[in-house]
């Protein structure tokens, strides 16, 4: 009965299959196969990724929990523990791109708070196809929508992320969100269904045919009509949602609950499988009594609906009682629908018989791992290399066109319709570097960013790997916040491709590598592979959340400038890389050439110096050169002050203007001081053997930078704003014909 | 003085209220449960922002028929002092307790930024504490805040000093650019005729601590206080002596009671 | 018995969601299109209840509930018996 | 011309929002509503189009710009000659 079409439709393998039947000792029934089917795909399985994950490091001074749980957990410290974790929707939010997008957000915020910690913070990495395309614009806005309509309604501040254009991005956009949860540390739950006996209690949410993959299948069965029934997008539903945070924290506060785990992808099948797994046990589930909200579900459908805002509880039976008191009080069903074994089984019943009959190890744990063989792509040597082009005569020209570019304009399109605000946390806002949050009642304070460079990754996918693991650390120390660990959002093509598995391997390579630099864990993350249109794959997109903590929030400095007549010090060093820059890109249309070199030593000095400096409070405003280059990265210091201040800088290197202006060489921190301080921060950095130099000063209502004597760029602050300002609702306003 | 906080179901700046009014005010301060009908005592009631039943339908719409909001009018007719903000504002808007309705921002995006906002009559028991003309540099974070009034009710409002509230510039300049949301006539604020229940949509308990980047929201709380100790007969003296909880970074369970 | 009501601004009152969706049709070349409204539809369905009854209840219901008589109007109609 | 366009979730897509208006008229009592979908409607004025053209461009409108069918279904009429 299951046949070369089913195995098809299911994504297995005539292999896999055998290794099944061998496994559970007989043939698989449908819905069987449909368990083992979602379990062992790429999304829940990891196949083709496990191998090389394994080279992540996953030990470190502040960890409590690394990968393998709903989330990572850091040590805070005064018993507060950070549970943090990244998705990505980027499928579904090119079908749908308001639900799909919203329903990501769902799905992160309950693996936070199925671990006993109450989200705090959501980041958001999205990235589209260039806006001058009215599809890619529609497929933006309704993202963003999507974003802010979840997150704004459960009362989560969405405190930061990047936005990013790119062709490749076109027919698969990114959508990639993070959570960031906070919780007592000694009161932190996990998926195990501990306890034989036990009962297992379904809460929130009824299910519906929502997300059943397998899709296509066996249609016979479902009737004609199983297209029309079966939509591959769910919606969301962010007020349930609310209900059942403070639902399940309730109950956790209370001691109701043995293990938890939120029903996300493969809902009901993955949620019961692994939390038996986890415990040694088995589970025993009636079908009949699952909520549902449709008729005539079959037992397929129910262990394979991906309905929203559920979650499975394991609690000890006198403990029911009060459990569904607390969840009635919150106005959500919670039903006791089996209870947990000792067999190692699951096994479900409906209508009386016996539909599901198998070992959860097999399930879980016994996914078979490729190791897919690798090859570099042919583009790789002609793109390495690229001659340089001749210099544009008007520089200061170019710098207008730099910041107006969507992906180094102003961003506030996109976060003004998220609420940043709810909880009374956030001290730095959206538009720095990495977003604080105070921790009330406490000196320290938390702070986080998500960065990734595609282009980077593109041209060499290892250095790309290293260079976003190394860029969200010193957006951090910008702050002046320590690294702490790591979650990461792998987006790819279709792994079955050599290429695009060398560019995994090597992508995955380089951030472990950067991570043992840093000696910060990963705790967990997310692969994203198949990302590809028409056989044309994505550009290799590494996506990176690093957290780090804040000693002292009173000393975390402004992402703008402050005063007048204040001191500008670079710390790093300009060279001449040009190599995969934006202005490549923008100006002569190239994406060629190596990315900026990256030495860790000197990285992790400039950064130690940055963080040394901020906690001695000599630092008004500190802010990492990267995307744009050291010109950008000053001009941004001037758009993001509260005065509009100007600043005129004067350097002598020796390289090229434009190289100078708009190179995005690695390693370099603008920090901006009174006078007195700023030689105390020279002295700090010549302590730390940092190259550091004076370049200039604010002030003034003009942006102008020298080189070599000449003015090479002469703005007024004004002007450069409105442009940087306006690029992106610029394209807004044509697409609604105003 | 005793303050109470309506916990609705989807209501998400309940306890960032709570916050502001306990541990930054110092006032004692309680949750009312949605379903309960004790107002437990307070001396004012607040009806916090959030999402109260999603914003499902209208906001507020929804919200307006919970047991507590019996209670919350009838505490309301009997002169006690109730504020409205965002959420809670368009709360007090469907049940009938301030006039007028919420329309979606102009922009049909919603919007969480700071704006400014000018204290158009300082002499009521939320603005006491304020400066005449006064701006008030105050978050807000909504997607319905576009207030409308039909021209009769706009002309009854302004004549009883109605108006608390309008979206102005940095300057105080009631601009068309400062008004974000389209409201008319930059409406942020208005209080009934008795002048003892003000909606607002900007959020002051955002706008309470140094650290979040202004504290110009304390004004309306402070106002709230003074009016209160006045009303018991302690003058515009000290405050009661509250012991100061100890603050944590997690919140405690909202509406574990 | 199921019922629909469906709710719409006033025409005194600005719709910015129908003017929205009315510039979006004339940028996609729709130019017969003249002017748009935007509300919001409800479908309900009834049970234990006959045609008087749901004459009285349904607007009831709508005045109460469904629409914001400050702002918005209704119409109502049974669509299956 | 005045066309109305009613957008629905399709049946199988769960309607938090029209859960919601349920549960609330249940509570207020209002016994007999079984259940409530929430939709959007829009009533479009045409110029200078006929019958035909217009049964031509409404349903390419509803399905481009008003519905997104992988979730959603529309229906519609011509109100107004
Ligand atoms: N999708 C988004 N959501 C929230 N905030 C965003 C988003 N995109 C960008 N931002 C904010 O805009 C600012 C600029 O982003 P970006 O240029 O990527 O910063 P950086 O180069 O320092 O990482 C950051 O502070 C970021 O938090
Ligand atoms: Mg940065």
């Amino acid at each position: 009965m299951i046949d070369e079409k089913i195995l098809a439709d299911h994504n297995l393998t005539r292999d896999e299959y055998e290794y099944i039947v061998k496994l559970i000792g007989r043939e698989p029934n449908l819905t069987e196969l449909g368990i083992f089917s979602v379990m062992w795909s790429e999304h829940c399985g990891y196949k083709s990724s496990k191998v090389y994950l394994k080279r992540f490091p996953t030990k470190g001074k502040y960890l409590i929990q690394g990968p393998g749980e709903n989330a990572g957990v850091l040590d805070l410290g005064d018993g507060l523990a950070v549970v943090f974790k990244i998705e990505s929707h980027n499928h579904p939010s090119y079908i749908e791109p308001y639900q799909g997008a919203a329903t990501g957000v769902g799905g992160i915020l309950r693996d936070i708070f199925t671990m006993g910690a109450r989200p705090v913070a959501v980041l958001d990495s999205l990235r589209f196809g260039p806006l001058d395309n009215p599809k890619n614009r529609a497929i933006m806005e309704g993202v963003v929508s999507g974003i802010s309509g979840y997150g704004n309604s459960f009362g989560v501040p969405t405190v930061g992320g990047e936005v990013y254009f790119h062709e490749c991005y076109s027919q698969n956009p990114l959508v990639n969100v993070c959570c960031v949860g906070l919780a007592e540390k000694d009161r932190l739950f996990f998926a195990r269904a501990q306890g034989v006996g036990n009962a297992v209690i379904y809460v929130g949410a009824k299910t519906g045919r929502d997300g059943i993959h397998g899709a296509t299948m066996a249609s016979a069965e479902f009737g004609k009509d199983t297209e029309q029934k079966r939509p591959n997008v769910q919606v969301g539903d962010p007020f349930k949602e609310k209900l059942l945070l403070e639902a399940c924290l309730e109950a956790m506060a209370k001691n109701l609950i043995v293990g938890i785990q939120d029903m996300g992808a493969a809902g009901l099948t993955c949620s019961t499988t692994e939390m038996a797994a986890k415990a040694g046990t088995g589970m025993e589930i009636n079908l009949d009594l699952v909520p549902q909200r449709e008729e005539g579900m079959s037992p397929y459908e129910i262990m394979l609906s991906e309905s929203q805002e559920r979650m499975l509880i394991v609690a000890e039976p006198d403990k029911v009682q009060e459990l569904q008191k607390i969840f009635s009080k919150w106005d959500l069903d919670a039903v006791v629908i089996g209870k947990v074994t000792d067999d190692g089984q699951l096994k479900a019943y409906f209508h009386g018989e016996l539909v599901i009959d198998i070992p959860v190890k097999a399930v879980v744990d016994l996914c078979p791992a490729y190791r897919r063989p690798a090859k570099t792509p042919a583009f790789i040597k002609k793109i390495s290399r690229f001659k340089m082009p001749e210099m544009p005569s008007d520089l200061n020209q170019v710098f207008l066109q730099m910041v107006a570019s969507p992906n180094l304009a102003d961003k506030e399109w996109v976060y003004r319709q998220y609420d940043h605000m709810v909880q009374v946390n956030t001290m730095v806002l959206p538009g720095a570097d990495s977003a604080v949050l105070r921790l009330k009642g406490l000196k320290k304070g938390l702070a986080m960013t998500l960065d990734g460079n595609s282009r980077y990754a593109y041209l060499n996918p290892r250095r790309g790997g290293q260079i976003a693991v190394a860029e969200a650390c010193r957006n951090l120390a910008c702050a002046g916040a320590m690294p702490m660990g790591v979650t990461n959002c792998l987006n790819f093509g279709n792994p079955e491709k050599p290429e695009i598995m060398w560019q995994f391997k090597e992508a995955v390579e380089g951030i472990a590598e950067a991570c043992h630099q840093f000696d910060i864990p990963v705790t967990g993350g997310n692969v994203s592979f198949y990302n590809e249109t028409e056989g044309k794959a994505i550009y290799p997109t590494p996506v990176l959340g690093i957290v780090g903590l804040v000693e002292d929030v009173s000393a975390v400095p402004s992402a703008g400038f402050l005063g007048n007549k204040e001191v500008i010090i670079l710390l790093g060093e300009n060279k001449e890389e040009l190599g995969g820059s934006e202005y490549l890109k923008l100006v002569f249309d190239e994406e060629k050439g190596q990315p900026p070199a990256l030495h860790f030593e000197t990285e992790k000095r400039v950064q130690e110096c940055c963080r040394q400096a901020i906690r001695q409070k000599l630092v008004r405003t500190a802010h990492d050169v990267s995307d744009g280059g050291l010109a950008v990265a000053l001009a941004e210091c001037s758009f993001k002050s509260p005065k509009k201040i100007g600043f005129e800088v004067k350097l002598n290197d020796q390289i090229r203007t434009d190289a100078l202006l708009f190179g995005e060489s690695q390693s370099r921190i603008i920090l901006v001081a009174k006078e007195k301080n700023a030689r105390k921060i020279m002295a700090l950095a010549r302590k730390l053997k940092v190259k550091a130099k004076f370049i200039g000063k604010t002030g003034g209502k003009k942006m102008v930078i020298w080189h070599k004597k000449k003015k090479v760029v002469d703005q007024t602050v004004e002007m450069a704003y409105n442009a940087w300002k306006n690029a992106i609702p610029g394209y807004f306003k044509i697409s609604k014909g105003e | 003085m005793k303050f109470g906080v309506v916990v609705f179901p989807g209501s998400n700046c309940d306890y960032d209220t709570f916050h502001a009014l306990q541990n930054v005010m110092g006032q004692e301060t309680v949750f009312l449960w949605h379903k309960d009908h004790d107002l437990q005592r307070v001396d004012g009631v607040v009806l916090p922002g959030g999402f109260s039943y999603g914003d499902y339908l209208r906001s507020g719409a929804i919200a307006r028929f919970s047991p507590i909001m019996a209670e919350v009018k009838k505490f309301a007719e009997a002169g006690g002092l109730v504020l409205g903000i965002c959420n809670g504002f368009q709360i007090l808007l469907e049940a009938g307790l301030l006039p007028g309705a919420m329309l979606r921002n102009k922009n049909l995006k919603f919007l969480c930024q700071h704006v400014h906002i000018r204290v158009e009559n300082q002499k009521t028991a939320f603005t006491n504490a304020a400066r005449k003309g006064q701006v008030l540099r105050i978050p807000i974070a909504h997607f319905d805040g576009n207030y409308y009034a039909d021209p009769e009710l706009l002309a009854e409002l302004e004549k009883n000093k109605q108006i608390v509230f309008r979206y102005c510039n940095e300057k105080g300049q009631v601009t068309e650019g400062a008004n974000v949301n389209g409201s008319v006539s930059n409406i942020a604020g208005i209080i009934n005729r008795e002048g003892n229940v003000l909606g607002l949509m900007p959020h002051p308990e955002r706008a309470s601590e140094k650290i979040l980047g202004s504290e110009d929201g304390r004004v309306i709380f402070q106002s709230m206080i003074n009016y209160l100790e006045k009303k018991a007969g302690r003058g515009k003296k000290k405050a009661t002596k509250v012991v100061k909880p100890k603050v944590t970074p997690l919140p405690p369970l909202i509406g574990t009671f | 018995m199921k019922v629909r009501i469906l709710v719409f601004l006033k025409p005194s009152v600005l719709d910015p969601q129908g003017q929205t969706v009315r510039n979006a049709l004339l940028t996609l070349g729709y130019k017969s299109v003249k002017d748009v409204r935007q509300g919001k539809a409800f479908e309900i369905e009834l049970e234990n209840v006959d045609r008087l009854e749901a004459e009285k209840i349904i607007p009831e219901i709508a005045d109460k509930v469904l629409a914001n008589p400050i702002i918005e109007k209704f119409t109502w109609e049974i669509i299956e018996a």
